[in-house]
């Protein structure tokens, strides 16, 4: 077992486990945590695989600043209280999901085991193990920076836009606009929860009268 | 075990998707969701690096970087509408969304 | 016949203004500028609605003037129509032959009577412009040589139909605008289908794409199966349009609701899309399935004759009762049509424009007695020969035309279907020829119950009718009884494009020959022969 | 001079028109004088075209004036064209004739009506219509024509259209009529397809070219529409009902010109009748039997009717039907002649019998008619030379032509050929009595008009009855009122003497104050017994009284019963007698007492008269005698190629002659005895079920009325319920589909992704088992 797999396995081990931790933390917070785990654990794994800058960025831009976003907002709105886990309103969605999950991961695994060998054409800048006109091995960041910027300068400039229109487009929606908010639409799942609230309370209410409580009392405790 | 081969990574890549997807199933709290969405962006990074090594190809890294990108401005977006949706009704679960409904 | 068509295109090219054209792009124009002016100028929406609708007509009568009567093929085209989609083939190529003449001066005489007849209870704007919107998409189907815009065309004119019957339509419009809606759309669905199947196969077959009618018929590339189920998908297209019967039930429902404008058009030349159609697209492109389905849809026709008839003796309603009698109608062309006989196919021609000017009349003379009495039930009208005879008087006369009395233009179109598909036919003939005793009983009928007999209540103070009224209904009826009397002027024009389609026809199906007057030739030995000779001298001189 | 054709057609056009224009400001009499006047021109016209036509030769006297191409499609090709030979003109002539003394009639007739120009317009209309039928060179012109008379006969059978029963009657004229016509148009087209031509003198000329059935059956088809139009069994419904229309019409179009177009047309196209017979004998055949039958059908309902013009119309009939037995046994001039006979006699009749009925204030029931020949001495003198023309009395114009058709049909040989011959002589027998009858009963006899018939006795004694019992009801009630009275005051009585004997116990006990008032109360209740005691007096007597009158009520009633059951129907020839019920008479009875019937101007009688001399001597037209003055044979000889040559020896013919006026005579004497000298009951040859003409139009009506409407109705309904039924169907199915497809659509996000990993692996599956494969 070479040192490559070593630590391609203990980096595994960290990936899997945050992963599994980012679904099960009842806590948002706590699944943020998991979740940079993960991250770190994927930067490892590029570097396994010689993507450095990838790697860097994965540290920088993913952990340093979109799960940073996330713990701002989990934050910002106080949501941080732990998500009832033990319910679930839509029917049969958790078996289902579960199956859909070991479906999809058994039929991938399927696949990877059924293809034995690699074919694809290549992209026309560079080989992972190119070399510059003395034979030295060029820099990562050097062949990525050359790709991007020639093969794929328009998509480049696009995710520009894009980034742009994005940030504008969260200040316009997270923008607190004067005056009261408008409220959600009510949605049957409002009026079945509304429903089994006043049926709970009746529920109470008759329970109270056989008691022979106020109802109007025993509604507020 | 011998040497490291790109399987390895579809392999992880494959188990971490799975997972995400299984997350966004089961989970309610969108901002739980958007966390099991990132997973299964990464886990697609895996495979694209994993194959860029494999195959020998900068391509793979390239795509790498463009999703990062795009992740980037999608988890923007979305806590803005998340946190917009919030400030109407708090602790909104994704299932309060549904006034959608056929 | 290809090369005579383009050299009477190259040959009347030279008139130098683009008629054809500005018969389409006048009314859409017109919808255009009606649709930019705001709704608060309430004078000038039926100004500019008539000011196109007139232009056009003034147009569609100009070009019927410089129509040449000698030449059966194409006229006015083009010679160098514009490329619209180069590698698609689609031109914007149109042209005028002796089928759709009386169609496009029909409709350009029929759209500013509908204007001037009848104003609309509300939303002037609006009306005003889908009626000039439809009037565009009703020239375009009728002018172009183009498959794909004739397609478009051919749908594009449910729209305006559709806004105009269900926001200005009567009692249950919306179900009825609807119904025509989705009825006509699905029957048209398939034709998409067919018109990209041809032109595929022609590319296939030629290495060309392309859309030009002339083209894809003069090569005939599919073969005998695909033709027919091609000519399916066509004919389930038409004859939802027609309607022909069991698809008709959008029919009754669309006229009734329709506000009488709505109707007029419908009648008048809507329904004549189907019918022209099915000569312009379904005998010319697809000669052998036409031959092939010829009895078939001769026999729908009939059904349809008898059937409509029957069914319109038994309403209540006084607009569904003329609805229903427009199947009826449409009956006879469609018998016509599929008779392939020149005299059939002239009638047809003939009595698509009788009913339009008949039925279309009809409508509007309902119209307005619902506009007087609000109530179009049989049951709720009578005696009105006596509060207004002047109204009676026209009524009369186009009942009679409808009924097809000899003198006035529907029996001569009636006629010459018959004739034309008893030779082709004569059992199935015969039987639709009863269809003329059944139009006598149901309009006579309807006319009794209307007219005659004593009135009271509201019936007794009827108004007659008004002379703007009158003025609208003129022009129709003087063509109705031109058109009895002397339909040479119509008849001679008509001709020589029916020839060229048959000749057409023969040239491209193996085993068939017109169906000509010797059918039923003597046995007697001696008689036979004078008899050959005659008829070949007959076609010879044509 | 034949040129002058084109003006015969042309002049009824122009005063058409000028009507349409103009009419209504013209108003009455100009318009009418217009409308005659262009009927007059055209008459001149037509004679003048006559003489032009004798100055040619024998057979060149079939001249076509093409005046332009109408229908040019194809092969087919229709001018307008007139057809000018010996036949025609004989029609035009005839037409116009007869035409112009129907305007000038008419003048007087619709004095007053409020749509006077309206009726000239529709009667040039139609003299034009008829002339086109008449003078068509084709089959096309003449179906112009056909239908023209036919929308006319529409219009002015319903022209007075404010009653239901005469719109219906037009609309059951046109529709009958239809019937007819589709069998003239599938002629026309089968005759196209053989001949490749419509026009007459091809047709004719290539009759013995064309095969059997086809000649036989543009023949037969031919012969459908002449059923309709010529008004044969079964089609001959609408002629009776037409007499809706205002009398004239019916002389014109009914019974002079239009109905007998069939017979002209089946004359016009003898060259294939004659092939017919020659090669299919069974369908000439069968339009002689057609033609006699119905000849003798309408003869009998004609004995029974009571309706003025109803006899005449089923006379008319009956009359046609012995113009298509001629036509039938290809007695082609016997046809003609008896067709222009019976114009001139059946139109006087007309016009006489609307003579009367103007005079009679629109009157029509010949019952309260009745000798009335003193009150319209000229009316009464032309319509009897009417009469004896129709009923073959030589030497009028009627013995004439009927003759030569019975020759005809006697001489077309074998036993059939004397069957035709008795059934037609049968006909004439009846025609005689009928005629007779309705003379006799309109002319003759005692002036009828102020006696109540029947029905109105009837009502008379139903309402004396009615008064009878409402009276004896009414008394016995008040008996039984006043008995009640009596009764009570009985009872007051013996209430107040009890009163009276308490107050005086009351009294007994009292003393002081209270005796004065006990006195007082006495005094009251002897007051209150002495008034009781005259009420029960009172009420007695008037009890009393109230119980004789009901009595006498009663026995009032029952004699009136009595004489109610008793009284029998009127003696022959007497009026009926309404006696005690008398002064109940419908007010109607009293009405037409105060009537004065008065003979007609001179507009209308001025026409009866000059028909009542044609009818007299218009059997000079084709004397049989000597061959000399065979006129009318010689004239149509160059139209009429294949004339059935008669075989009879010079004696047989003389015997059946006396044979006919034997027959005729035997009428006129039964019909005397019956209706003048009132020797037999009329019962007996009046049957309610030929009054009701064998119930074969009511069996029409009530099938078309019943199990034709609901077959109608049924497929009206298919069409609603099953036909739309199917359309709606497939829209709810979508529908329904939709609404189950919706609830897909839960609005969780969650289920949404739920899907999307379904598609994914759903997807992988694909992919692995593509490759996999």
């Amino acid at each position: 077992m070479s040192l490559q797999v070593f630590t391609f396995l203990l980096a595994g081990v960290i990936v899997v486990s945050g992963a599994i931790g980012v679904v099960l933390s009842k806590n948002p917070v706590h699944a943020a945590l998991f979740l940079i785990q993960t991250l770190f654990g994927v930067a490892v794994e590029f570097l396994v695989v010689e993507a450095h800058f990838l790697a860097a960025i994965q540290v920088i831009v993913y952990a340093g600043a979109i799960v940073i976003l996330f713990l701002f907002v989990i934050m910002l709105l106080g949501v941080d209280r732990a998500e009832d886990m033990r319910v679930e309103p839509i029917i049969g969605q958790r078996p289902a999901a579960i199956v859909t999950g070991g479906a999809l991961l058994g039929l991938l695994l399927a696949v990877i085991a059924s293809s034995d060998s690699l074919t694809g054409g290549r992209s026309q800048k560079g080989a992972l193990d190119a070399t510059d006109q003395l034979g030295a091995p060029l820099p990562n960041v050097n062949q990525l920076a050359e790709s991007i910027f020639t093969d794929y300068v328009f998509a480049f400039e696009v995710t520009g836009l894009l980034l742009t229109v994005a940030v504008v487009g969260a200040v316009v929606m997270a923008r607190r606009i004067p005056g009261a908010l408008q409220p959600l639409p009510r949605t049957a799942l409002d009026a079945s929860r509304e429903a089994a609230a006043e049926a709970a309370l009746s529920e109470a209410a008759e329970d109270a009268a056989d008691d022979g409580v106020d109802v109007d009392s025993a509604g507020e405790v | 075990m011998g040497e490291l081969t790109h399987n390895y990574y579809l392999v992880l890549g494959a188990v971490v998707f799975s997972i995400g997807a299984v997350g966004l199933l089961v989970r309610r709290n969108p901002l739980v969701m958007f966390m099991c969405v990132e997973l299964m962006l990464n886990a697609v990074n895996l495979t694209f690096v994993g194959l860029a090594w494999g195959l020998n190809d900068i391509g793979g890294q390239v795509a790498v970087f463009f999703v990062m990108v795009v992740a980037a401005a999608e988890v923007v977006v979305g806590l803005a509408i998340v946190v917009a949706i919030m400030r109407r009704r708090d602790g909104a679960t994704s299932d309060d969304l549904s006034a959608l409904r056929g | 016949m290809i090369e005579s068509v383009l050299l009477a295109a190259e040959s009347s090219a030279d008139v130098g203004f683009p008629a054809l054209t500005s018969l389409v792009v006048i009314p859409a124009l017109g919808a255009l500028a009606l649709a930019l002016v705001p709704a608060a100028r309430v004078e000038a929406h039926r100004l500019i609605a008539l000011l196109a609708t007139v232009i056009t007509g003034a147009i569609s009568v100009w070009v019927l003037l410089v129509f040449d009567k000698s030449d059966g093929g194409f006229q006015l085209r083009s010679d160098d129509p514009t490329v619209w989609v180069e590698s698609l083939g689609i031109r914007w190529d149109l042209a005028v032959d002796g089928i759709s003449l009386f169609l496009v001066v029909l409709t350009g005489i029929l759209f500013p009577l509908a204007i001037l007849g009848v104003m609309p209870e509300h939303s002037p704007k609006n009306y005003y412009a889908w009626i000039v919107a439809l009037e565009a998409g009703v020239m375009g189907v009728f002018l172009t040589l183009d498959l794909f815009f004739f397609f478009v065309f051919f749908e594009v004119v449910l729209v305006p139909m559709y806004f105009l019957i269900g926001r200005w339509g009567h009692g249950n419009r919306v179900y009825a605008a609807t119904k025509f809606f989705l009825y006509t759309m699905f029957g048209s669905a398939l034709m998409l289908v067919g018109i990209l199947s041809i032109v595929f196969i022609s590319e296939n077959a030629t290495g060309v794409v392309t859309f030009n009618i002339l083209e894809l018929a003069e090569g005939q590339h599919w073969g005998q199966t695909a033709g027919r189920w091609i000519f399916l998908s066509f004919a389930l297209a038409f004859s939802v349009k027609v309607p022909i019967f069991p698809v008709h039930t959008w029919l009754p429902d669309a006229h009734t609701e329709a506000p009488t404008a709505g109707s007029v058009i419908l009648a008048g030349v809507m329904l004549k899309l189907g019918t022209y159609g099915f000569l312009r697209f379904g005998l010319f492109l697809f000669p052998e399935a036409s031959t092939w389905f010829a009895p078939v849809m001769m026999i729908l026709g009939t059904v349809g004759i008898i059937y409509g008839a029957v069914v319109a003796t038994m309403q209540k309603d006084l607009k569904r009762l003329v609805a229903y009698s427009s199947i009826a109608h449409l009956g006879f062309i469609v018998l016509g049509t599929f008779a392939i006989t020149t005299e059939a196919l002239t009638g047809s021609v003939m009595q698509m424009v009788n009913h339009g000017l008949s039925t279309g009349a009809l409508f509007f003379l309902v119209g307005w007695l619902y506009e007087r009495r609000h109530t179009r039930e049989i049951a709720a009208l009578g005696g009105l020969q006596k509060t207004a005879p002047i109204f009676a008087a026209a009524f009369t006369l186009v009942m009679l035309s409808s009924i097809g009395l000899p003198g006035l233009n529907g029996f001569v179109g009636e006629f010459l279907i018959l004739l034309g598909a008893f030779v082709a036919n004569p059992w199935i003939t015969s039987v639709a020829a009863t269809g003329v005793i059944l139009a006598a009983l149901y309009l006579l009928w309807a006319y009794q119950r209307v007219f005659h007999g004593p009135a009271d209540g509201e019936n007794a103070e009827m108004e007659d009718l008004k002379l703007s009224e009158g003025l609208v209904l003129l022009p129709m009826l003087a063509l109705i009884v031109f058109l009895g009397v002397y339909p040479k002027p119509m008849l001679e024009r008509i001709e020589p494009s029916i020839d060229a389609l048959i000749a057409h026809i023969d040239r491209n199906v193996d085993d068939w020959t017109e169906p000509t007057a010797d059918v039923l030739a003597p046995a007697d030995d001696h008689g036979e022969d004078d008899h050959g000779d005659d008829e070949e001298h007959g076609e010879e001189a044509e | 001079m034949i040129d002058f054709v084109y003006l015969v057609p042309l002049l009824p056009l122009l005063g058409f028109t000028t009507l349409v224009l103009f009419g209504r400001r013209l108003g009455e009499p100009a318009a009418g004088w217009l409308a005659t006047a262009a009927i007059g021109g055209s008459f001149l016209s037509a004679v003048l075209t006559f003489f032009g036509l004798r100055s040619l030769e024998g057979e060149e006297r079939v001249v076509t004036k093409t005046l332009f191409e109408w229908v040019p499609v194809g092969d087919f090709s229709v001018d307008v064209a007139f057809l000018v030979d010996p036949l025609s003109v004989a029609m035009i002539l005839f037409v116009t004739g007869i035409g112009t003394l129907i305007h000038l009639y008419s003048i007087g007739y619709m004095h007053g009506d409020e749509n006077y120009s309206k009726f000239f317009l529709y009667l040039n209309l139609f003299t034009f219509s008829m002339l086109m039928l008449v003078l068509g060179n084709n089959l096309l012109l003449t179906f112009l024509g056909w239908e023209g008379v036919g929308a006319c006969s529409y219009f002015l059978i319903s022209f007075w259209f404010t009653d239901e029963a005469n719109a219906s009657a037009g609309k059951k004229a046109f529709v009958t009529n239809r019937v007819g016509d589709w069998g003239f148009m599938v002629a026309t087209f089968l005759a196209f397809a053989t001949v490749g031509s419509i026009d007459y003198l091809t047709l004719n000329g290539t009759a013995s070219q064309m095969s059997t059935p086809v000649v036989t059956g543009i023949v037969l088809l031919l012969f459908v529409g002449a059923m309709g139009k010529s008004a044969q069994f079964p089609l001959y419904l609408w002629l009776p009902d037409a007499m809706a229309g205002p009398t004239p019409v019916s002389a014109l179009i009914h019974a002079a010109t239009m109905v007998t177009s069939g017979v002209y047309l089946l004359t016009r196209v003898n060259g294939l009748l004659y092939e017919v017979t020659e090669r299919a004998g069974w369908a000439t055949n069968l339009i002689a039997w057609v033609g006699v039958g119905t000849a003798l059908f309408a003869a009998t309902i004609a004995v029974a009717q009571n309706d003025i013009k109803k006899v005449l119309a089923y006379s008319t009939v009956s009359q046609l039907g012995y113009m298509i037995l001629a036509v039938g046994v290809g007695a082609y001039v016997a046809a003609i002649f008896h067709m222009v006979m019976h114009a001139f006699f059946k139109a006087l009749l007309f016009l006489g019998s609307g003579s009367v009925i103007h005079g009679m204030d629109n009157d029509q029931d010949m019952r309260r008619y009745g000798g009335l020949q003193k009150l319209m001495p000229i009316t009464a003198g032309t319509f009897i030379i009417g009469w004896l023309a129709i009923a073959g009395v030589p030497p009028f114009a009627g013995f004439w032509s009927k003759d030569e058709i019975l020759l005809g049909a006697w001489d077309s040989g074998g036993l059939n050929g004397k069957a035709l011959w008795l059934v037609g002589l049968i006909t004439a027998l009846l025609t005689a009595f009928y005629m007779s009858r309705q003379v006799f009963m309109t002319f003759f006899g005692r002036y009828r008009y102020n006696d109540p018939d029947a029905s109105e006795v009837d009502e008379a004694w139903s309402a004396y009855l009615a008064d009878a019992e409402a009276t004896s009801v009414s008394a016995s009630a008040a008996a039984a009122e006043t008995a009640q009275a009596h009764t009570d005051a009985i009872a007051a009585h013996a209430e107040a003497s009890e009163a009276f004997s308490t107050a005086k116990i009351d009294a007994a006990t009292v003393s002081g104050d209270d005796e004065e008032s006990a006195k007082k109360a006495i005094e009251a209740a002897d007051r209150a017994l002495t008034s009781s005691a005259e009420a029960e007096v009172e009420t007695k007597e008037s009890s009393e009284a109230a119980s004789a009158a009901a009595t006498t009520a009663s026995v009032a009633l029952g004699d009136a019963q009595a004489a109610e059951s008793a009284r029998s129907g009127p003696a022959l020839g007497e009026p009926d007698d309404a006696g005690e019920a008398a002064s109940f008479l419908p007010e109607a009875v009293a009405a037409r007492a105060e009537h004065h019937p008065h003979e007609s101007p001179w507009h209308m009688t001025a026409p009866l008269v000059v028909l009542a001399g044609l009818s007299i001597v218009g059997g000079i037209l084709n004397l049989p005698f000597t061959k000399g003055l065979h006129f009318l044979e010689q004239w149509l000889e160059p139209a009429l190629a294949h004339e059935h040559v008669v075989n009879a020896s010079a004696a047989t013919k003389w015997i059946l002659a006396f044979v006919a006026i034997a027959a005729g005579a035997v009428g006129i004497l039964v019909a005397a005895q019956t209706y003048l000298q009132h020797r037999r009951d009329p019962a007996l040859v009046e049957r309610p079920i030929l009054a009701d003409a064998w119930g074969y139009d009511r069996v029409v009506s009530a099938f078309m009325g019943g199990p034709g409407t609901k077959l109608f109705d049924a497929i009206a309904w298919f069409d609603a319920t099953i036909i739309d039924g199917m359309v709606n169907g497939v829209a709810t199915t979508v529908r329904d589909g939709g609404s189950v497809v919706r609830r897909l659509q839960s609005g969780f996000v969650r289920s949404y992704a739920l899907g999307i990993s379904l598609g994914s692996v759903a997807l992988l599956v694909w992919f692995f088992v593509r490759t996999a494969a």
